[in-house]
């Protein structure tokens, strides 16, 4: 793909990545102040933002805000359903549902924010690097960047979990090392557009060197593109994080996160509903926080687009 | 062009060497013996893994084992699975059309409803059918697939069993796993359609178009059709890559015989012919609809120049 | 054992259980019962179906539907003769002797007599075949020069004459004839070729009630038709149709199958077990039945902090076995308070182990102090992941905890990856595990798993290579088993038995018996009679018939 | 009506039909609906043209005149823009009473528009010929080779060479000037009575821009159709208009023919477009520039909205809108076809 003239990157693999616009935004680092305006003008993005920030609240209350400890068995009270002492009923160890829920936000941020950040900081070296070299550099660092893109997501991170064991940091890594590739591409298609725009031709001109060129210029602005792609795939993993769970890779059972107690009360279809719904609630809850930041965020960098 | 089509499929072979390199490292570094032991935990007679190691030749170093790999693969031969020890290639053909299957409706259902609600949210914008398609596609985004797979599950086969849990072959099994998986690329498309199209309504050879005195249906489906599906045609091609790759989780949920669920299966098992299998024609599709899509691009748009 | 059948790593299907009441087995003459009828069931994908490889139930219901072997077991462990007038033991016990019953043919006219089970043996037995359920021969004289490859005889076996089969061992073994309940002693006829023979494999050509008119649709089905021709009681059924369902999900697909009418018989997903009795037991749709297996904790007894029988005793004391049936799951397993199971009535003794019976937090105090096992200590409790025993080896792990303060380490790991880890020499701590018996023989129980010769120890990487990976190890308790296998009468057998269990599992607490193996399923009384389960917990495919 | 309105009767030079004009706007009001509130984009605008004449709009971005030719199109952006008052007579006929697809049947074989940018007003994605083409295909129901053997036909009288083999080139293929000729023939495909010519040469080099001029000016004698020339540029315009019309702010601040207008500007904003023309004999002078930005359309000044840059405003110009009012000569004569709104036409005129 990174042949054609006009970039088509941005469609990142279906299951975790949605697509980004097809042309990266572009925004002057000057206009900050606006894009803040029109971010805080969207309603949807608000929502998001105190989506977040509630679920950043929760994250570091859970200890205040959780009614029981989440890890407190007790056999007697098995399978309650909500109500009573247990607000969100109990599991199938008579462990508190809602505060297993609460702390669950916490695996949640965590793995979120680490395995995005970690893709981002990857795929920010790769593809400015190759962004900018162009020529050798870019197909090397491209092909290897296609080989990590071509692999199934969850396989790639079920094999790595496999490798170095169950985890937080296993799964972080996992994550990172399978979504870095459209991180790069995406900020790799947005220098190449960069590049030959006026102002860096500007600089260029004055003599200012490559090093400052890529640092001073063409990253602040490529960045925002990048940095929409975070605030909307930061759910992508949550959602992904939660995948591994499901699938019984992912962290311990014992430790409360969401995709194990969907996990285990997946077989309760039909006759213990709450064990499913609830968590399912707070990830969907979750993840449209993110997206509507994304979103935001995207139109606020590109206002064509509303 | 046949050039470029030489070059990349070159690279794709690179691509997929750097795959089933990086695949065989992590596979070989695993722990435990994948002919260790037989369907459950009961470990298998030494004498038996001995043998099998052989055959297999689980003993060579891998690189040894990687150049046999190649070796028959070039032969279209993948080996025999670790467990039935039939082919690999036998295995995996039926689970394949299975995959295939599901992926087909599914990109179909992405194309007529995301399209659909692409345009209608872009034609009529900021009506009501805008908001609330904007709205609905955003909210689907925030649906991890599992979730809407419980809740479709729950709906349609638990409450109200319209739909069978089990295949019975027919469409109507076909049909809640198919929309898991189709859901949010709908949503996508849609999101991707309406933002592109909005772009095209502005273009002065709509403008044009439509002082030619053509009739709305022409303006529209000719000059501002053909411009806004070139990016999305993009994404339904990778995409469709990926869904021919296997849908882990929604094959899981429904029980479907694919290869997404084969190849979970495979992992959990250390079935490692399976997982080289699945692995290598996952990644093969996704690049080889890559170049597809690319030279589709350029067929699409004629500005595109391939190079 | 024959593969840990829940175990196929079925992400959430725990299927076990079941009770004394419904075990067939006598004589089911099945009057008033109308011939014809298609039964449909649910199975996962079997390894094979040939009797060369048959190991799990789903591929052992097909395999002995397909074939008739000598004898039959019933699920408490009786001997039903089949194709064998008499089998006899030598004085020494290592010498029988089988009667054959004369003028049953295969399904392809090929005559059913002792070559062809001489036939059958060394083609499991053969180096070709790398078969996994061969070890079963391992005793009969010759099976390590066939199964190297230095023969392609059986040294031990003998078709004397048509109607004698004579079986040499390599040592006594009075309990003998009981293995040859297993499908892996079939007979084949001449076209079955090597073990390898890949249309045999698909199609087998057998001499059972049943046979198969196309071969097996992998991931799809398998049809089985009455076989008209069979030399015993034929079969009432028309035909079986065993739907093959992805393993991810086997017990819930049975399940919904049953309730919308596509099967005539389903497991359950153990959390969906307490909503099916209330709904289906009232209709006589219900059954279940306690089983030859048995759940227990594997305690690596070589490496610290399990090397000595106090620690051991002071867990069992800790675990509350009853609050966790009741609590995880739902009533419906069976506590155990020994490792051989009920359903082995001459040998079975409740109660012996002590530590077992009810929890006891003094006493698990006691011995800990005793043996050494402070609060804090890390335990590594290890499990196989996606097969359903999330649940309870936490609250097992959450006792240990708050009774004895342990810091328990739990460890999920798929199928491979946790035998390897088992298999190291230098693993400690606790490991969850199950066994299901393969033939009716204490034996059968206590040496794979008990016995130092059940470690098979690899002399070269000290891995564990047999199935005693807990490495227990007690002279005394090995020399009780050789002695009561070599034991002819069957009461001095048992109590020798018996004895060596209360040694292992009590004395020395070399293993921790959790619960019991309980089935349930649901069956379509309204349609079929005399649907049970058998000794491999399958239905009894020959018995059932119209109402 | 508040500005009275003069459709000026231009004493017809080449047309030969006297049935009156091809065209003919009558106070026509465009507005569109923004968050920030209603633009007023077009506020009571009458011309007119008749075949084979050519009539020149003149004025700045912002001023209406693409607006206004948009209107008369029927392609403006609906929503937000729309007709909210006035007439649009085509032939005779009030066009804005006419349903959508009466209207679409006008464009192209009666009435054809000419873009600036010719490359972002050709698809790009569909070849020059298959554009061309579909004129012929949609209004004629030709098939699909006789259309591009038109299309050929067509190339060729605009001056393309080669134009046989370039039939099947896309777009982004031509040259800027062989792009604007192609959106030419693509005008005249159909011989329409009138065509509005949307700055049709801005966008190109100076060198080209005559030829394409040329070209447009030949063509129309050759058709005689009506041409409406819609610039910014009175330097285009002085060789090819027959009248012409400055807007500003959305309405005709001047009209006369185009010779008087070069020679006696009645308006203090035409004076200031002409003497912001550069000229050779005044070579080493500051260039002249008009004062100020235009004005913002949602609220345009009281008064005449030129006031604020008009060197000449006095206090009637903030309170009163100036009518577009008949100028006269001295002696009173009324100049035939000139107009201007300006409270001090006269002296502008003859000062």
């Amino acid at each position: 793909m990174s042949e054609l003239t006009k970039s088509t990157a941005g469609a990142g693999p279906a299951q975790t990545a949605p697509a980004a616009p097809a042309e990266p935004a572009i925004a002057r680092v000057t206009q900050w102040g606006e894009i803040r305006h029109r971010f805080l003008a969207n309603k949807l993005a608000v929502i998001g933002l105190v989506l977040v920030a509630l679920l950043f609240l929760v994250a570091i209350f859970a200890p205040l805000l959780s009614p029981h400890d989440p890890y407190a068995q007790d056999l007697t009270n098995t399978l309650q359903g909500p109500g009573g002492d247990h607000l969100l009923g109990t599991d199938a160890l008579g462990r508190d549902q809602l505060s297993r829920i609460l702390y669950g936000s916490r695996i949640a941020v965590v793995v979120g924010l680490a395995s995005i950040f970690l893709a981002c900081v990857i795929g920010i070296a790769v593809g400015a690097l190759a962004g900018y070299f162009g020529r050798g550099t870019d197909s090397v660092l491209m092909r290897i960047a296609d080989v990590f893109f071509a692999f199934p997501l969850l396989i790639g991170a079920i094999v790595i979990i496999i490798v170095m064991g169950r985890g937080v940091t296993p799964v972080i890594i996992s994550l990172a090392v399978f979504s870095w590739p459209t991180v790069s591409r995406l900020l790799r298609s947005s220098i190449l557009s960069v590049r030959e725009a006026d102002y860096v031709l500007a600089a260029r001109a004055l003599g200012a060197n490559t090093r400052r060129i890529i640092l001073r210029h063409i990253l602040p602005n490529s960045i925002a593109a990048v940095m929409a792609y975070a605030a909307f795939n930061v759910g992508g993993a949550i959602v992904a994080e939660a995948s591994l769970s499901f699938l019984g890779v992912g962290v311990s059972p014992e430790v409360p996160e969401w995709g194990n107690m969907l996990a285990a009360a997946k077989d309760f279809m039909g006759v213990k509903d709450y064990l499913w719904t609830y968590p399912s609630i707070a990830i969907v809850l979750t993840v449209l926080g993110f997206v509507f930041v994304g979103d935001g965020l995207r139109d606020a960098l590109d206002p064509k687009l509303r | 062009m046949g050039r470029y089509v030489i070059r990349r499929l070159g690279q794709m072979v690179v691509v997929l060497f750097g795959a089933t390199v990086v695949l065989f490292c992590c596979l070989f570094v695993l722990p435990g013996d994948p002919v260790g032991s037989l369907g459950g935990d009961k470990a298998r007679d030494p004498a038996v893994v001995e043998q099998l190691r052989e055959r297999y030749g689980l003993n060579d170093p891998l690189p040894v084992q990687y150049g046999n790999f190649v070796k028959n693969l070039a032969q279209g031969d993948l080996g025999e699975d670790f467990t039935q020890r039939r082919p690999v290639t036998e295995i995996l053909q039926p689970k394949l059309v299975n995959t295939a299957e599901l992926a087909i409706t599914a990109i179909v259902i992405d194309i007529v409803i995301g399209l659909l609600a692409g345009l209608v949210a872009a034609l009529f914008r900021y009506s009501f059918w805008d908001v609330l398609i904007t709205l609905l596609t955003t909210m689907a985004v925030g649906f991890p697939s599992f979730v809407i797979g419980m809740v479709l599950q729950k709906a349609f086969v638990v409450e109200l069993p319209w739909f069978p849990l089990i295949s019975d072959g027919t469409v109507n099994s076909l049909i809640l796993p198919a929309f898991t998986l189709a859901i949010l690329d709908a949503a996508l498309v849609a999101r991707l359609m309406r933002g592109t199209m909005l772009e095209v309504l502005r273009a002065d050879y709509v403008k044009t178009a439509i002082a030619k005195g053509l009739p709305r249906r022409t303006v529209l489906f000719k000059h501002v059709m053909r411009n806004s599906i070139i990016p999305v045609v993009t994404y339904l091609g990778i995409s469709f890559g990926t869904l021919l790759g296997g849908a882990l989780i929604t094959e899981a949920i429904f029980n479907w015989d694919g290869i997404g669920l084969a190849l979970v299966q495979a992992v959990q098992q250390q079935n490692n012919p399976i997982i080289i299998g699945v692995v290598s024609f996952g990644v093969a599709v996704f690049v080889l609809l890559n170049l597809i899509v690319d030279l589709l691009y350029a067929v699409l748009d004629p500005r595109i120049r391939l190079a | 054992m024959r593969g840990a059948t829940s175990a196929k790593w079925v992400v959430g299907a725990v299927i076990v259980a079941m009770s004394a009441t419904a075990c067939g087995g006598g004589d089911n003459k099945a009057d008033g019962g109308s011939a014809g009828g298609t039964f449909r069931f649910g199975i996962t994908e079997p390894t094979a179906i040939d009797p060369v490889n048959a190991q799990e139930s789903e591929g052992i219901v097909i395999a002995r539907a397909l074939f008739t072997g000598l004898y039959d077991t019933s699920t408490d462990g009786k001997l039903i003769p089949k194709l064998a007038e008499s089998g006899t033991p030598s004085d020494d016990g290592k010498t029988w002797t089988f009667k054959i019953k004369a003028g049953t043919k295969f399904t392809n006219g090929e005559p059913v007599d002792a070559e062809s089970f001489v036939r059958g043996w060394t083609r499991v037995s053969a180096k070709a075949s790398a078969s996994d359920v061969s070890y079963h021969m391992a005793d009969i004289a010759g099976y390590e020069d066939l199964h190297s490859g230095k023969s392609d005889k059986f040294a031990g076996l003998t078709a004397v004459d048509a109607t004698t089969l004579k079986v040499e061992l390599s040592i006594p073994d009075f309990e003998f004839v009981k293995k040859t309940a297993h499908s892996v002693f079939s007979p084949v006829p001449k076209v079955a070729g090597a073990g390898d023979n890949k249309a045999f494999n698909d199609q087998p050509i057998g001499n059972g009630a049943f046979k198969m008119t196309s071969p097996w649709q992998h991931n799809t089905s398998i049809t089985l038709v009455r076989n008209d021709d069979y030399g015993l009681q034929k079969a009432h059924l028309a035909k079986v149709e065993a739907k093959i369902l992805n393993p991810a999900n086997g017990s819930t697909l049975e399940y919904q199958g049953f309730q919308s009418g596509q099967f005539d018989y389903a497991r359950m997903p153990t959390p969906q077990l307490t909503a099916a009795k209330a709904k289906y037991d009232p209709q006589g749709e219900w059954i279940s039945g306690d089983f030859s297996g048995i759940n227990y904790l594997n305690i690596f007894n070589q490496n610290a902090p399990f090397n000595n029988a106090d620690a051991r005793k002071a867990i069992s004391y800790a675990i509350d076995r009853e609050a966790i049936v009741k609590g995880v799951f739902q009533g419906l397993q069976k506590p155990a308070s020994a490792f051989l199971p009920p359903s082995f009535a001459d040998v079975y003794q409740a109660g012996v182990c002590t530590s077992c019976v009810k929890q006891d937090v003094a006493k698990a105090k006691e011995y800990a102090e005793k043996g050494g096992l402070k609060p804090g200590t890390v335990v590594n409790f290890g499990y196989n992941t996606g097969a359903g025993h999330e649940e309870w080896v936490q609250a097992v792990a959450q006792q240990l905890k708050d009774v004895l303060g342990l810091d328990v380490k739990l460890d999920g790991k798929p199928f491979k990856e946790a035998l390897a880890t088992q298999q190291d020499k230098a693993t400690s701590g606790l490991w969850r595990q199950a066994w299901t018996a393969d033939y009716p023989t204490a034996d059968n129980f206590m040496t794979p798993l008990l016995s130092t010769t059940g470690i098979g120890e690899d002399p070269a990487t000290g891995k564990a290579q047999g199935d005693n990976r807990g490495r227990y190890s007690n002279p005394e308790f090995d020399k009780l088993l050789v002695t009561a296998k070599a034991t002819k009468d069957d009461a001095a057998r048992a109590a020798l038995y018996k004895q060596a269990e209360k040694l292992a599992v009590d004395t020395d607490q070399g293993v921790i018996p959790l619960w019991q193996r309980t089935q349930y399923r649901l069956v379509n009384s309204k349609k079929f009679k005399d649907i049970k389960m058998d000794f491999y917990e399958d239905p009894t495919l020959a018995e059932i018939s119209l109402k | 009506m508040t500005t009275s309105s003069i459709t000026a009767e231009v004493p017809r030079q080449r047309g030969e039909g006297a049935e009156g004009p091809v065209l003919e706007v009558r106070d026509l009001h465009v507005e569109f609906k923004t968050r920030e509130g209603v633009v007023k984009a077009v506020n009571g605008v009458n011309y007119s043209v008749s075949s084979g004449e050519t009539l020149a709009v003149l004025g700045e971005s912002g001023s209406g005149k693409s607006v206004t030719a948009q209107a008369i199109m029927g392609i403006l952006d609906s929503p937000p823009g729309r007709v909210s008052k006035g007439e649009i007579l085509f032939q005779g006929r009030d066009i804005l009473q006419l349903p959508e697809s009466e209207r679409r049947k006008l464009r192209g074989p009666k009435m054809a528009m000419i873009f600036q940018d010719a490359l972002s007003a050709l698809n790009p994605v569909f070849s020059v010929g298959n554009q061309l083409g579909e004129m012929f295909r949609v209004h004629q129901g030709m098939s699909k080779k006789d259309a591009k053997a038109k299309s050929i036909e067509l190339m060729e009288r605009v001056k393309i060479p080669a134009a046989r083999s370039r039939v099947n080139d896309y777009p982004h293929q031509f040259s800027g000037g062989m792009r604007q000729r192609i959106m030419i023939a693509m005008a005249l495909a159909l011989e329409p009575d009138l065509i509005i010519a949307d700055e049709p040469t801005t966008a190109l080099d100076v060198t080209v821009q005559a030829q394409v001029m040329d070209l447009l000016a030949d063509l129309q004698r050759e058709y005689n159709m009506g041409l409406i020339l819609i610039t910014h540029d009175l330097g285009v315009v002085a060789d090819v208009a027959d009248k012409i019309a400055v807007m500003y702010a959305g309405r005709i601040v001047e009209q006369a023919p185009i010779h008087e207008l070069y020679k006696r500007p009645a308006h203090p904003y035409t004076r200031g477009l002409l003497d912001s023309i550069p000229r050779l004999d005044q070579k080493g002078q500051e260039l002249y520039a008009i004062k100020g930005l235009p004005p913002n359309l949602l609220k345009t000044p009281s008064g005449c909205a030129f006031n604020p840059r008009c060197p000449k405003a006095q206090d009637i110009c903030r309170t009163e809108v100036p009518a577009l009012l008949p100028v006269t000569e001295r002696d009173g004569t009324e100049l035939a076809g000139r107009g201007s709104a300006c409270h001090f036409r006269e002296e502008q005129l003859h000062g």
